[in-house]
């Protein structure tokens, strides 16, 4: 269970719905920081957190994720689906507008999504249409539709119906549909742009709660209220003011002196604030891992990755180097990101793999050892260069030297970039690594692990768990299709093929008179459209 | 005549690693206005650290006057504050330093070092004291003035740049002028007209000078009255006459000995043997002891004290007592002899 | 004509039998330049006392680690960040060594750490012995203060020496290869050092040899040509010095105040360096840390847990005073003019 | 004469030397000067400040490299290539003493290291003891305590400074010594001291000098024969006796006739030619005769033609159109 | 004097070259490309990205496109945000780091300059010993410290002065004093030494036998004599503040142009790696350019030994 979530989820549902369209009567100003600058504002390009954050608060899709993570209606009023649930016709909103007034329209959508498919537009997110009807075909070089975006199974059959239709059904479309590659975008405008679009605040066209109203570069950027925007009754805020600070004690400095509403917390700050009635805690939907490499002699002994899975304290991990609202990770899939079609938590039906327990970790260790006949095993951990990360390798040295003899861990501490280099080359023998979901479904953390997956990148292969996660991609049963995703979790879990370290929390401080906001798990961290300040004078 | 400068008793001491360097040991004298005094004396015996305390430039925490007095126009500059200092030095008293080469800023034009003194003590507007530096520059003889006021000193020769530090001291009128051998690095003709100058400026001004020299032929030309020292001590003081024609101290007579004569035939010229004293420690006695001739065995334990040979001739000397044995100067010290 | 007159008898006016050789006694030791300045470097104070605090602090950092019955990376994280405790001291208040954190909660007790484990300088995050690690950080920030001095006299000093004394076209193709190794950012070097090399005291060397020298050389550089010119180093060019000669006798003697100055600050900066190299994981490795990542790592939680900064911070600032007194005792006592 | 016969030791051929002067052009410190130094000889130079003096003496031993022309020492040219063994050779063989007493001593050197600088380069002495005793007796010789073996030049005086300079160069036996101004430093009797030295030393060694001063009395004194400089040229040229008695260029006569003389009653009585006129620059000369802007003989030749050096008299050289019969028709 | 800077200029503009090839070519050591690790990139996607900015080419095509671009002043575009071009990233980011380096060099030079004089006048007085042990201070403790703390107690505690951010000239007191701190250490070692040197020396003498008060004096005659030394050190300080102090960017979230070049490196930038290098490149050179030019004008005797050779 998501352990710090309550208290913020409480204060949430105290206001609720309940509040109206009525103005609050103090200034609707909220100001927050974010550690970067944007990287992308066209939505066909945006690869990244910050980008995608901007871009859920100044664009709609057909629909948006709310507060609980359920998708409400965006531009679209409401679709229908057809009986195997693979063609989705949606019914546009026809007061939902861009910036300078026009309405936005299905062609829109068509434009937009095709644009992110062409090979041209070099998307990076362009595998996320990989659900719509030959969105894959179109991806892939050498096929016979590659490059033929015409045939994307989305059509614009009038200003306001949009029909999409799907390869197989897939039940977390609708959510998907939120997610930042899926906004809509006006061709006539782009096309007036040229390779100006989206470069600064005033060369796009907006259709979300708010618009950007002014974008300093690598400073901060301001959003404002879109007046155009079609539920501007319901969105409170007037202003958003957004610095960009990458050092943790500037944030906690700003938060102190009031110039920041919101700030993320680092370890060390956590038991400074730990009685401070602005703490907050949050579960997230991330899992970080060991990447166990197969390449290496050592690890492709399943005893081994057993034993190593087995012999460090998670628990004391989180709590004392993490302290930050994570828990210990027994598994792949995150708790709360998904639910079966009977409403059953992932985690809950599959529960957890493995434990803390140094003398088995000792017995399999000396087990794996006979078998590749060593006494003594050097590894080397390929790690993130950031200090959380440092120590966090540092623990793992210590631990795994002291409960499991003959083991000499290395630590290669690398930039991010070379870290994710050395991994794809499968050039080192245990990495640090985290996933987050991309879509509302264990899919996107279960299929990583395929045989030469793109994500797989440790040589970790097995004929059952290929086959079952390509058969759950078919499957148009949903019950079978989730005991597929359970059996695969297991089948991975067996194999060891990872040791899973925590499910990521996020704590920080956030000033009580900031009401409203909506978290979520996947695309966009937040969502500003509901929030608003009360209190505050 | 109005008594100008007067030391009492000067001592002077350096503090070293190695211990105090007795640098100048009681030194007196006067100076009156327009007078020009000489002092000669072996190097090393003190003659510059005499006058850099007259100027109050000793080096700091280093050298310090340890006793006596320096009036000038009565007033004590051994105690004056630098602020009372700063006036007098270069408008009342100013100094030739004996080594030109480093005396000058190297990277200050020799225009705006001449002009400081000059803004400072006169008021000068910056164009008046650079027309006065440029006739400055053309007193003492360099040529171009005008173009070499905006030289710097590493373009100048020796010599030029001796007769630069010369402009400068002469540049405000100076009641007293310290020369410390403002001429040695001069040719003669240059030397001839900066001792006139040096004689024009004392009759028109009155300034008195302090000549430090080696060269008894400039102190016979310029200076009226002599101090002759030797081991931090003022040895024997006369007029020109006297010290020249009727010298009384074994080491002037040594000194006028060893002056090479244009006419004379001796090849050997004659030097005085052995070396000076080591002021660290002073011999207790006569510091001319060890290479006097004439020593006796009260010169070597007693300081002998200034006898007066004529109301303004003293000699510090035992020989004058009355009961030493009465010795000649050797033939070659005297110079009427060679005339 | 008092005193003395009454002991003068007659015969002391006889002349005298002057033993010339009297006066030439020695009354100075015969010292070489290299003597003396030590002579005069034991007579300064400040020098000494900066000397003795370096030594102590060497032979203490080589001693302290043993003292404490904690390894280097002996991690517990049941005892993480304990805020120091000596036992006997605690009851003096000011001295802060009483296990009671800044919001005065004694973190023994609410920790339920056993009665004989007490850190001196307290436990950082993951509850290593914050003693041990200070003083082993001491010895690798010390090693790299010498590094880096040593890198500087040899490698900068060499260099600018000899841009400066052969001058004309080598002078300017020398500096033409500073201007490339200073113009090439120390970052890019330092990230492919990360990708090509293992950390280690191998590549904090490598990268300090690449660009640690650089300011060195171009102070005595300056220094040299104003020195080149002087008549002294004319002089023994007529004597027929080597070129060697007149660098190592007269132009280095003579720049040795600006070395010194220039080293002590090279020491903190290669320290710094060497911390920052850790920072991005080309330094020294975990478990091991230098007084500098102790510094910077520590700094983070300076509200929280200030003895996790300031127990470092306090020897690198003795440690850097030390080295400039003993730089500035130093530089006087190699100039002789400075004899008091 | 017996000079004729005697053995060249250095041949001055044309030597120039031109400083770069900023934008106004070359500054010609030494300007075509020719001269024979014979072994054993000492020929003193003389001539206003900056006429370039030192710049020839420098010159000379190769502290700067002639614009132009030779000088041959035992008949090789001094500025020629040289191995490195061959140069410390010539060091050894040739030596100045500087003008400048302080800034010629390494500040951060013992005078005992200063002095013994040569011994060390050249290998002297076999011993440190040797060394040592070498430089007390260099010390000695130049009227210094041994005592003073042990400090360093900023505690001596200037006169005292001088004395280290010349045991310096005395210290490794040289053939011949540029002084230049060796002595002006000093105290009359320790001029005498030096003097006596360096004629001592010349009688032993057979040292040839090259003295450059300003004190004409002590020129005469110790020189065989008297070169005069006036801005970069060598204006006249004998035998020291000769000079004195006979001046034949309108500088020389001025210059002899500003000697002061130590007795204060002929100096009063003394009359002197006093030159009138600017003293010219060396960056821009006057054309012809160089002196000529102060010549109370000058003549209208004297700016249109360059005086020939010419042997006036017998082993007596000058520079000047009076001297010069065709000049001096042609003038009436 | 034209000719020299001229001489000096072309071999500035060879030493760029230099720089711009060996960077060039240090970049093409570093592994992978920008896209090759982007985690959701596809085998064709990947191809033909690194063919729009040319990256399949062989290597000598890529330098030569590269130097014909740089000729142009184009440095491209950066990788990391879509469609901007690194020239307009080194003007945005340089804009802010220039100043708070500019105004912390300046005042960290003046006081480090009447520290340092101070200091030597009073040699071995208590004023000395305290200007030195405050300057040890300045070295011996980074400057992210003095950052930190002058933003908790200034800027959170008194609340005198802005915690961060950029927004006008008060924004700028803390993050340029945090940058002086060294300079002022480091002047005030150096002009010390130096002035002790100099006070020492015979035209001091003279110059105070003039009669010119000691604080003329001073400021005349010793403090331009020590300059040499200091505009010595003062040329890579210049260099290293103007360019920008990744940490005190961090600190007080300046939007400069250090922070910028680390990320770049840390994200394989190759573009902005190279562009910012070379405009360091340039900037050092132009600097070291006007230090030599400035010892000529300090010390004419520097002049005329540079001008023979
Ligand atoms: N800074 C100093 N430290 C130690 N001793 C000094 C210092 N300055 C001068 N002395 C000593 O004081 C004595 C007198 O020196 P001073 O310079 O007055 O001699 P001088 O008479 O001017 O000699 P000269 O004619 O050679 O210039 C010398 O023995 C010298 O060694
Ligand atoms: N290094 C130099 N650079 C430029 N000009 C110089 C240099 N050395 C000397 N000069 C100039 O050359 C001329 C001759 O100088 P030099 O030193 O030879 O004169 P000198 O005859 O020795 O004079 P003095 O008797 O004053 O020492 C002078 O005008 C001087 O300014
Ligand atoms: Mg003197
Ligand atoms: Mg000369």
């Amino acid at each position: 269970a998501c352990s710090g979530g309550e208290k913020e989820k409480a204060g949430d549902s105290k206001d609720g719905e309940g509040t109206t369209s009525e103005k609050p009567a103090e200034p609707q100003v909220l100001n927050i920081l974010d550690g970067e600058e944007i990287p992308s504002m066209d939505s066909s390009l945006a690869t990244d957190a910050v980008s995608f954050e901007v871009l859920n608060n100044v664009m709609e899709g057909l629909y948006r994720l709310d507060k609980d993570n359920k998708p409400t209606p965006g531009v679209a009023l409401s679709h229908e689906t057809n009986e195997d649930g693979t063609v989705y016709t949606f019914k546009l909103n026809p007061e939902a507008k861009w910036s300078d007034g026009s309405q936005v329209t299905a062609k829109d959508f068509v434009y937009s999504w095709r644009k992110a498919l062409h090979p041209d537009t070099l998307s990076e997110y362009a595998y996320i249409m990989g659900p719509i009807k030959n969105a894959n075909a179109i991806q892939t070089d050498g096929d016979p539709l590659y490059g033929k975006v015409e045939e994307l199974g989305v059509k614009a059959v009038d200003d306001t119906t949009l029909e999409v239709t799907l390869e197989a059904p897939a039940p977390y479309f609708l959510g998907l549909t939120g997610f930042a590659t899926f906004y809509p975008q006006k061709e006539e405008y782009v096309k007036s742009q040229a390779d100006k679009y989206a470069l600064e605040a005033n060369t796009l066209l907006y259709n979300g709660p708010f618009v950007l109203n002014e974008w300093k570069h690598n400073e901060g950027w301001q959003y404002k209220k879109n007046d155009q925007y079609w539920d501007k009754e319901n969105v409170k805020l007037d202003e958003i003011n957004v610095k960009i600070v990458k050092d943790q004690a500037t944030m906690v400095n700003l938060y102190e002196t009031g110039q920041t509403d919101i700030t993320g917390l680092s370890m060390e700050y956590v038991d400074q604030y730990k009685d401070n009635e602005d703490l907050y805690t949050r579960g997230e939907a991330t899992v970080f891992f060991l990447r166990l490499n197969q390449k290496s002699e050592a690890l492709k002994n399943a005893n081994i990755r057993k034993a190593i899975d087995m012999a460090y304290d998670k628990q004391s991990m989180v709590d004392v180097l993490l302290n930050n609202g994570s828990v210990p990770a027994y598994y792949l899939v995150p708790s709360d990101l998904a639910s079966s079609p009977d409403k059953e938590d992932f985690r809950k039906t599959n529960g957890n793999f493995g434990e803390y327990n140094v003398e088995k970790a000792k017995e399999l260790w000396a087990a794996g050892l006979k078998e590749l006949g060593k006494d003594s095993v050097e590894l080397e951990l390929l790690n993130y260069d950031s200090d959380g990360a440092k120590k966090m390798g540092e623990f793992f040295k210590n631990q795994l030297e002291k409960n499991l003899p003959g083991i000499k861990v290395n630590i290669k501490a690398q930039p991010f970039k070379q870290k994710l280099e050395l991994e794809s080359k499968g050039e080192y023998d245990f990495s640090y690594a985290g996933w987050g979901p991309d879509y509302q479904d264990p899919m996107t953390f279960l299929d990583m692990f395929v045989t030469d997956g793109a994500h797989n990148q440790m040589a970790y292969s097995n004929p059952e768990y290929d086959k079952l996660i390509n058969d759950a991609k078919k499957e148009m049963d949903q019950k079978k299709r989730w005991e597929m995703m359970l059996e695969a979790e297991k089948v991975l879990f067996e194999d060891q093929a990872i040791s899973p370290l925590y499910q990521r929390g996020v704590t920080g401080l956030q000033k009580p008179y900031v009401k409203g906001l909506a978290h979520h798990l996947f695309g966009a961290d937040v969502s500003y459209k509901w929030a608003y300040i009360e209190g505050k004078q | 005549m109005e008594k100008l400068l007067e030391l009492d008793n000067l001592h002077v001491s350096f503090q070293t690693y190695g211990g105090e360097v007795k640098a100048v040991r009681g030194v007196s004298f006067t100076l009156e206005k327009g007078e020009s005094l000489a002092i000669v004396g072996e190097s090393g015996s003190g003659k510059s650290v005499t006058s850099k305390s007259v100027m109050r430039l000793l080096p700091n925490k280093i050298g310090f006057i340890k006793e006596g007095a320096i009036r000038f126009q009565g007033k004590d500059l051994a105690k004056a504050s630098e602020r009372e200092m700063e006036k007098i030095r270069g408008a009342e008293i100013s100094m030739i330093f004996q080594d030109p080469m480093t005396s000058l800023n190297p990277t200050m034009t020799i225009g705006k070092q001449i002009m400081e003194g000059l803004r400072k003590h006169q008021n000068m507007s910056k164009s008046e004291a650079k027309e006065r530096s440029i006739n400055l520059l053309k007193l003492v003889g360099i040529p171009n003035p005008e173009l070499r006021v905006d030289e710097y000193p590493h373009q100048f020769s020796g010599g030029m740049r001796q007769r630069v530090v010369i402009a400068i001291a002469l540049a405000c009128n100076p009641k007293v002028l310290i020369a410390d051998e403002p001429t040695t690095a001069l040719d003669v003709t240059i030397q001839a007209q900066i001792l006139d100058l040096m004689r024009d400026l004392q009759d028109k001004t009155g300034t008195a000078i302090i000549l430090i020299t080696h060269d008894l032929g400039v102190v016979a030309n310029l200076a009226q009255r002599v101090a002759v020292m030797y081991g931090g001590m003022i040895v024997e003081t006369g007029t020109v006459d006297e010290i020249f024609y009727k010298p009384k101290h074994p080491y002037t007579w040594g000194l006028l000995a060893s002056m090479p004569k244009l006419n004379a035939e001796s090849k050997e010229l004659l030097a005085i043997p052995g070396t000076p004293p080591d002021l660290m420690n002073p011999p207790k006695g006569c510091p001319f002891a060890a290479r006097c001739p004439y020593a006796m065995e009260v010169c070597v334990e007693n300081m002998p004290d200034a006898t007066d040979v004529s109301s303004t001739h003293k000699a510090a000397c035992w020989l004058l007592d009355e009961r030493a044995p009465k010795v000649e100067p050797p033939e070659e010290a005297v110079v009427g002899g060679a005339r | 004509m008092s005193m003395s007159e009454r002991k003068l008898t007659p015969d002391l006016f006889r002349p005298a039998n002057l033993d010339s050789g009297k006066s030439e006694e020695i009354s100075k030791p015969s010292l070489s330049f290299w003597q003396d300045a030590f002579r005069r470097l034991r007579k300064n104070k400040g020098a000494m006392i900066g000397l003795f605090a370096i030594v102590f602090i060497i032979v203490f950092s080589l001693i302290a680690p043993s003292l404490s019955k904690y390894g280097m990376d002996d991690q517990e994280l049941m005892r993480a960040n304990l805020p120091p405790k000596i036992p006997g001291l605690e009851k003096v208040g000011f001295l802060g060594v009483d296990g009671v954190d800044i919001r005065g909660v004694d973190q023994y007790e609410m920790k339920n750490v056993p009665k004989d484990q007490n850190f001196w300088f307290g436990t950082d995050t993951l509850g290593r012995d914050q003693w041990v690690r200070v003083w082993k950080g001491t010895q690798i920030s010390l090693y790299i203060a010498f590094l880096a001095a040593t890198i500087d006299l040899i490698v900068g000093v060499a260099y600018g020496g000899i841009s400066a004394f052969y001058g004309g076209r080598l002078d300017n193709v020398m500096q033409r290869i500073v201007e490339v190794l200073v113009g090439i950012p120390n970052l890019v070097v330092i990230i492919l050092f990360i990708i090509i090399l293992d950390p280690g005291i191998l590549s904090i060397t490598l990268a300090l040899v690449i660009t640690g020298w650089i300011g060195m050389s171009r102070i005595v550089r300056a220094q040299i040509l104003s020195l080149k010119s002087r008549e002294f180093v004319l002089a023994s060019k007529t004597l027929g010095s080597s070129n060697g000669r007149l660098i190592t006798k007269h132009l280095l003697p003579n720049t040795l105040g600006a070395i010194i100055i220039t080293s002590t600050f090279t020491i903190p900066g290669a320290i710094f360096f060497e911390a920052f190299l850790s920072f991005i994981g080309l330094g020294i490795q975990p478990p091991t840390a230098s007084l500098g990542a102790l510094i910077s790592d520590g700094f983070r939680s300076l509200r929280i847990y200030p003895h996790l900064a300031i127990y470092p911070a306090s020897i690198m600032c003795i440690l850097m005073i030390s080295f400039n007194l003993l730089g500035d005792g130093l530089r006087d006592a190699l100039d002789p003019k400075m004899r008091r | 004469m017996a000079v004729v016969e005697r053995e060249k030791l250095l041949e001055v051929k044309n030597l120039r030397k031109y400083f770069p002067a900023g934008k106004k052009g070359v500054l010609k410190a030494v300007d075509d000067v020719s001269f024979d130094i014979y072994k054993g000889e000492t020929l003193g130079l003389v001539g206003e400040s900056g006429c370039g003096k030192s710049t020839t003496g420098r010159t000379i031993i190769r502290l700067y490299d002639a614009t132009e022309g030779e000088v041959l020492y035992e008949g090789v040219d001094v500025h020629d290539k040289k191995s490195r063994s061959e140069l410390k050779k010539f060091n050894r063989k040739m030596q100045m003493i500087f003008q400048d007493p302080y800034a010629s001593l390494n500040p951060r050197m013992t005078v005992k290291d200063i002095i013994a600088e040569g011994i060390d380069i050249h290998g002297l002495a076999k011993t440190n003891k040797d060394r040592d005793n070498r430089v007390y007796e260099l010390l000695e010789t130049v009227g210094l305590n041994r005592e003073h073996a042990n400090r360093y030049p900023h505690e001596f005086s200037g006169g005292q400074r001088q004395r280290i300079g010349i045991a310096r160069a005395l210290a490794v036996d040289p053939d011949f010594i540029i002084a230049d101004e060796p002595i002006s430093a000093l105290d009359v009797s320790i001029q005498a001291q030096v003097v006596n030295l360096m004629m001592e030393l010349q009688k032993e060694r057979g040292l040839t000098y090259l003295f450059i001063a300003h004190d004409l009395s002590m020129v005469k004194h110790i020189s065989d024969r008297v070169g005069v400089m006036y801005l970069g040229n060598i204006v006249e040229l004998t035998t020291s006796d000769e000079l004195y008695e006979e001046p034949l260029h309108p500088y020389t006569q001025a210059l002899l006739s500003a000697i002061p003389v130590p007795d204060p009653e002929l100096e009063r009585s003394r009359e002197r030619i006093i030159l009138e006129g600017d003293v010219p620059s060396p960056i821009n000369p006057p054309s012809g005769c160089r002196f000529r802007t102060r010549c109370p003989h000058a003549m209208d030749v004297c700016a249109a033609v360059k005086p020939k050096w010419q042997e006036a008299r017998e082993g007596h050289w000058v520079a000047c159109h009076l001297y010069d019969e065709e000049a001096v028709k042609q003038q009436n | 004097m034209l000719r020299y800077i001229t001489k000096r200029v072309f071999a500035m503009l060879l030493t760029l070259l230099i720089i711009a090839t060996i960077t060039f070519f240090l970049m093409k050591l570093l592994p992978g490309s920008p896209f090759n690790n982007q985690e959701k990139l596809s085998e064709s996607q990947r191809y033909a990205l690194n063919e729009k900015y040319g990256l399949n080419d062989p290597v000598p095509v890529q330098y030569i496109n590269y130097l014909g671009k740089l000729a142009q002043g184009d440095l491209g575009y950066t990788f990391q945000f879509d469609g901007r071009t690194v020239n307009s990233m080194i003007v945005n980011g340089m804009g802010p780091s220039a100043t708070v380096g500019f105004e912390a060099l300046l005042f960290g030079t003046l006081v480090g300059l009447v520290l340092g004089i101070v200091a030597a006048l009073r040699h071995n007085s208590f004023i000395d010993y305290g200007a030195m042990i405050l300057a040890v201070f300045g070295i011996a403790i980074p400057s992210f410290v003095f950052a930190g703390l002058l933003q908790y107690y200034v800027g959170v505690k008194l609340e005198w002065l802005p915690v961060a951010f950029w927004n006008g000239p008060e924004y700028h007191i803390l993050p340029a004093f945090s940058l002086s701190v060294g300079v002022i250490a480091t002047v005030a070692r150096f002009m010390r030494t130096e002035m002790l040197e100099i006070l020492g020396t015979d035209y001091i003498l003279m110059a105070r036998s003039k009669g010119i008060s000691k604080n003329a004096v001073i400021i005349k005659h010793c403090v331009r004599n020590s300059m040499i030394p200091i505009i010595t050190i003062l040329g890579p300080m210049a260099i290293a503040l103007i360019t920008g102090s990744l940490v005190i960017e961090n600190i007080f979230a300046i939007p400069g142009i250090g922070e910028q070049f680390v990320k770049s490196i840390n994200l394989n930038d190759y573009p902005v790696i190279m562009g910012t290098t070379l405009f360091y490149s340039f900037l050092i050179v132009v600097i070291i350019l006007i230090v030599d030019i400035l010892y000529g004008i300090i010390d004419p005797r520097i002049r005329v030994a540079g001008g023979k050779s």
